[in-house]
């Protein structure tokens, strides 16, 4: 599997995501710079990783969702490639257009860092496959900008349509109806708060996060 | 213009220098300085560059091992941890930004210290906090707290270094002056370390990073007022931080230290250029020139004055190698940092300074430092103070109301509320963290099975009592500590904040805890490799209590053998390991029961710390225990609940043998140690320690959901808990205070 | 030439941060305030010389990067004194 | 009544999330921006009906906790318009 990692200006967990890339494929990802206009050939997976692209000034992820290699990545998605945004990946996402709603400051106004239970609420997407049904796992959150918005119709839509993948147990954001990753229509884009890259090691206190790359690997 | 003011005594005054200094300055030039040289000559010889008031204290420390690379006076110390690896560390204060700007006074204090680190080639891969506040009743205190807790995490989450523990205590002593002390650990090879000695003459000198603009410029009113009009208006006293510059700076930093382009490089902490160029070229023993104009500015009119004294953050100095200029152009220029050539070094053993065509400094550099000042203050060892005896302090009736009491105390209660705000996770190498409550944080060394254990450790409360005993203390606690996880402790920083040092009593205080430390260090051969005096910490002659704030950092060499205290199974075993004699004196239980501050502290006997502490150590190595945690504030009794709650089952302590229950359980005798030990190792462990003349008994088992003293106090692990983690949350909630 | 552009939440956005702000001033024993919002205000030097043209200009900055319309509005004023 | 409170950094603070807006406008092809600087607005309504004693009392939120002068300065409009 050919997987590549997007480094922007700040961002902070791009290696953490190559590190459980390599792992998990065997194979490491290519680090693609935002000022690149295009992306590696014959990708099978593009990952935005976290971090506090251009510093959060602004908005989270506002400045990055207008750099170069976004835009390839629009037109990319277009064609049906995947694409998995994690944390301020997440955020870029809904600010270039490809997933739907907005991530705003978390209603404690606070920073948080915790390791945050979730339920995959959504277990035939290609990013949650290798989980059996609708799993309770354990992922670590760490943001200051993590709650989601979409107005009423919106929410409704995604959760009827499955594009919740997963929801928290127990609210750490103020998000809408607890969510905290989604799809796109056609199911190759997805964005969550929550680091999956964070927990594929014992020694991170838990390995749920593997089952999240695993399913990809599946589906590719 | 700058060279128009007349040096009168009111602006050598305004200055901080000292009479004596002044002359000493007119005898090395021979004449005059400009308003530009005198700004100079000031902030070389202030007490934060020139250490005048502590350098002949700091020079008693041990600073030298078989693991030491690198000891005090460069940016941070470097040890050896094998495998070609090195670790840069150091702590660092911003106590007075901290205080008036608290939420860009302590991220500047985070950029400041992770500058220190990478200067010399290291990733940093962790973050340590000592924070002091006033009590909790201090109407400025919740606006400090949160504002430096969200500081110190806006910075160090931006760039993407997790923070992994600290330490965070409230007393009335810190109402004026809160200390927050910062610590950075990073990771180095051992054969690409970079030092700040400019070497050579005619290299070229690069500048990187942010504009330079007014901040934070040292020096007089008066004597800048003659610069601008509304120099208030343009003069911001904090500097204010940019943690994606930071990030980014790095990762520039980094990439070109992997090429051999560089020669010496220096970030600009205080005093920014000046101290920058003028400790480059002295270690380097060679002069500077450098073309102000070149100085990427951020603001119009910059005077030289303001350049030179300018503390804008996120700046570098470096020489680098001629032929080399282009690929730093272009490093730098991919990562869209400000970089200009501005000067070169020169075979003058000057300072030369061009400013629109005309010399605006020229001074020989190595009176700035061979004759920076070196005082020996007068001081006056602190009295001792009579030893409380158990029998004389008043018992308790209550004890569950003293255990409720004691584990919501602000000292003692979950700082939760502030690590939760700070990514501990990042860059997925750590493996223990303030998430445990655990004696020291775990951070794998990336791609292998080994980790740094790290601790920051004093108790002001013992060091105000008697710094010398407080001074081994702090060192012994950290020992302890690393020790308490399984590493082999290293070396340690320090962060010594103290009161007013031209006053004796508190001159004595810093004598006594430099002397106790040092005696430590000595004993368990834990050399002191870096560190960072902050003196004046008073308002209206009120210091504050002696804080020498010490930084350890241990090697776990294998990360199939490390333990926490979080690991205590139904059904253990708990040994006390250490004696016991249930020392009341500066307690806790004291402090917040009694509402007493007094008695001597619990003294701390080297050769039995080395001892008993070598000895967890083995049987952490020999997988012998399932959890260990050391004995600090509040004692056993303390020591428990926390196991406890981080291994999340209850547990039942045995009454003393004889004498009183609150010395017992409260008691804080030093070089203690708390395990769970399976059925099967409870006879071999006590009777080894016995042949090794350790003092170790059973002093309860594991299991159930209460937490129990026989003859005491018998609660709920839940309901403690709830205790233990409310108080924090509640007090910045403004639902109780 | 100078823009003035103030970002502020739509309604019916839920606004924690203003929400704070009234709380807080009100522990601090005002009162008086019965609510608060907090929006921001970029300030921008333009080279423009024309009026029409910044506008023109700074609308689209907005739709492109200034504003998220999913959550925000804003307003442009354009200013000639320098 | 409701008071509008512009909060900016003083001159000479550095803005590094103004630069940060500048450059990437830059970046978009908006040439013609030079500088960029962000501060907040704060909007409260309050229960005063009294003009002076509005701004005397925003004067002291602004103060208390509106504004850190240290490297703030503000701004206020009180209007009295609903
Ligand atoms: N300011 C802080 N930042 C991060 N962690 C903190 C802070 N204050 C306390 N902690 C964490 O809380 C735990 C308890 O701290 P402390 O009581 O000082 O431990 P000990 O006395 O055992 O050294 C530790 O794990 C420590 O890292
Ligand atoms: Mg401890």
């Amino acid at each position: 599997m050919k997987t590549a990692v997007i480094v922007f200006p700040a961002s902070n967990c791009d290696r953490d995501a190559a590190v459980a890339l390599e792992n998990l494929t065997g194979r490491a990802p290519e680090m693609v710079w935002h000022r690149d206009t295009s992306l590696p050939k014959r990708l099978d997976l593009v990952v935005i990783p976290g971090g506090f692209s251009y510093g959060d000034y602004l908005r989270s992820g506002a400045m990055a969702a207008r750099s170069p290699i976004v835009q390839d990545i629009i037109a990319a998605a277009g064609k049906g490639l995947t694409v998995a945004g994690f944390c301020n990946g997440f955020q870029i996402l809904t600010e270039a257009g490809l997933l739907p709603g907005a991530l705003m400051r978390n209603q404690s106004l606070k920073y948080v860092c915790k390791p945050q239970k979730l339920r995959i609420t959504n277990s035939d997407s290609r990013f949650t496959k290798a989980y059996n049904g609708t799993a309770d796992v354990t992922f670590p959150i760490a943001h200051h900008d993590g709650n989601y918005f979409a107005d009423d119709e919106t929410l409704t839509r995604l959760e009827k349509s499955g594009r919740v993948i997963v929801k928290y147990d127990g609210n750490p954001n103020g998000s809408a109806r607890d969510i905290a990753g989604i799809c796109n229509e056609a199911g190759n884009v997805m964005g969550m708060m929550p680091h999956p890259e964070r927990a594929v090691d014992p020694l991170h206190g838990g390995t749920d996060g593997i089952a999240l790359f695993k399913s990809i690997l599946e589906s590719i | 213009m700058a060279k128009k003011i007349k040096i009168t005594p009111e602006i050598v005054k305004e200055h901080g220098l000292s009479e004596d200094e002044y002359h000493i300055i007119l005898d090395r030039l021979g004449r005059e300085p400009n308003i530009n040289e005198l700004g100079i000559f000031s902030v070389m010889w202030s007490e934060h560059c020139s250490y005048k008031s502590s350098r002949r204290h700091l020079g008693k420390f041990l600073t030298t091992g078989d693991k030491v690379i690198q000891g005090p006076g460069e940016n941070a110390g470097v040890i050896d941890i094998g495998d070609g690896d090195a670790i840069i560390f150091k702590m660092e204060s911003h106590n007075h930004p901290s205080y008036i700007e608290p939420y860009q006074g302590a991220a500047t204090g985070v950029g400041g210290i992770m500058r220190d680190v990478f200067t010399m080639g290291a990733r940093p891969i962790a973050l340590m906090n000592a924070l002091r506040f006033g009590e909790p009743d201090h109407w400025k205190t919740r606006q400090l707290v949160s504002g430096v807790v969200a500081g110190i995490g806006g910075y160090g989450n931006c760039v993407g270094v997790p923070t992994v523990g600290g330490e965070t205590n409230f007393h009335k002593g810190y109402n004026g002056n809160i200390l927050v002390n910062a610590m950075c650990v990073g990771l180095a090879r051992t054969d690409n370390i970079f030092l700040s000695a400019a070497k050579g003459v005619g290299n070229p000198i690069f500048y990187v990073g942010s504009k330079t603009g007014r901040d934070g410029i040292h020096g007089a009113t008066m004597a800048s007022a003659e610069f601008d009009d509304d120099s208030e208006e343009k003069r911001p006293t904090v500097q204010v931080g940019d943690p994606f510059t930071e990030k980014l700076l790095i990762e520039a930093c980094l990439e070109l230290m992997a090429t051999d382009a560089i020669i010496a490089i220096q970030d600009m902490g205080a005093a920014g250029l000046t101290s920058s160029s003028i400790e480059m070229a002295d270690k380097g023993g060679v002069g500077v020139e450098i073309n102000l104009d070149n100085v990427p500015q951020r603001e119009e009119n910059m005077t030289p004055y303001e350049m030179m004294l300018s503390e804008s953050q996120e700046r570098m100095l470096m020489v680098i190698k001629p032929g080399k200029e282009q690929l730093a152009f272009d490093v730098f220029n991919k990562w869209e940092l400000d970089v200009a050539e501005i000067g070169k070094t020169t075979d003058t053993g000057n300072l030369v300074l061009k400013h629109k065509r005309k010399t605006v400094c020229d001074i020989p550099i190595a009176p700035l430092g061979d004759d920076a000042p070196n005082y020996d203050r007068p001081h006056v060892p602190t009295p001792p103070r009579p030893v409380l005896a158990a029998e004389d302090v008043f018992e308790t009736q209550d004890y569950n109301d003293a255990i409720v009491r004691i584990i919501q105390a602000p000292d003692i209660a979950s700082k939760r509320w502030i690590w939760e705000q700070y990514d501990r996770h990042v860059m997925t190498d750590t493996v223990d963290s303030s998430q445990s409550k655990g004696d020291a944080a775990i951070v794998r060394i990336h791609g292998t099975n080994k980790a740094v254990a790290i601790t920051t450790d004093v108790t002001p409360r013992y060091c105000y009592a008697d710094p010398y005993e407080g001074g081994k203390q702090c060192v012994a606690e950290t020992w302890r500590n690393l020790t308490a996880v399984g590493a082999d402790p290293i070396a340690i920083t320090d962060c010594l904040n103290f009161g007013n040092p031209e006053r004796p009593e508190i001159m004595g205080q810093f004598v006594g805890c430099i002397d106790g430390m040092n005696e430590a260090c000595r004993a368990f051969d834990y050399p002191v490799v870096s560190g960072n005096v902050s003196l004046y910490n008073e308002t209206n002659g009120v210091a504050i209590p002696p804080t020498p704030a010490v930084g350890g950092v241990g090697l776990i060499p294998n990360l199939d053998f490390f333990r926490t205290l979080s690991g205590a199974k139904d059904g253990d075993t708990l040994i006390l390991i250490g004696e016991t004699t249930g020392w009341l004196g500066s307690s806790i239980y004291l402090r917040e029961i009694l509402q007493r501050e007094d008695g001597a502290p619990p003294p701390v006997d080297l050769a039995v710390e080395k001892l008993n502490g070598d000895y967890i150590r083995k049987l952490i190595r020999g997988r012998r225990v399932s959890a260990v945690h050391d004995l600090s504030d509040g004692g056993l009794a303390i020591a428990a609940c926390e196991m406890a709650f981080a291994s999340n089952i209850g547990l039942s302590l045995n009454g003393p043998s004889s004498g009183p229950a609150h010395s017992w359980y409260f008691g804080e005798d030093q070089a203690r140690y708390l395990i769970s030990v399976g059925k099967n190792d409870v006879n071999p462990i006590l009777s080894t320690a016995s042949a090794k003349g350790i003092a170790a008994q059973v002093v309860g088992k594991v299991g159930g959901d209460r937490i129990v003293g026989a003859g005491a106090f018998d609660v709920t692990l839940e309901g403690l808990r709830k205790k233990h983690e409310e108080w924090l949350p509640n007090f910045m909630n403004g639902t109780d205070a | 030439m100078k823009a003035i552009i103030h970002v502020g939440l739509k309604p019916g956005v839920l606004d924690p941060q203003g929400r704070a702000i009234a709380r807080s001033l009100n522990d601090l024993g005002f009162d008086g305030v019965k609510d608060a919002r907090q929006g921001k205000v970029i300030e921008l030097d333009l080279t423009h010389t024309d009026e029409a043209a910044a506008k023109k200009d700074v609308t689209d900055m907005c739709e492109k990067l200034l504003a998220n319309t999913v959550i925000e509005s804003y307003r442009i004023d354009i200013s000639t004194d320098e």
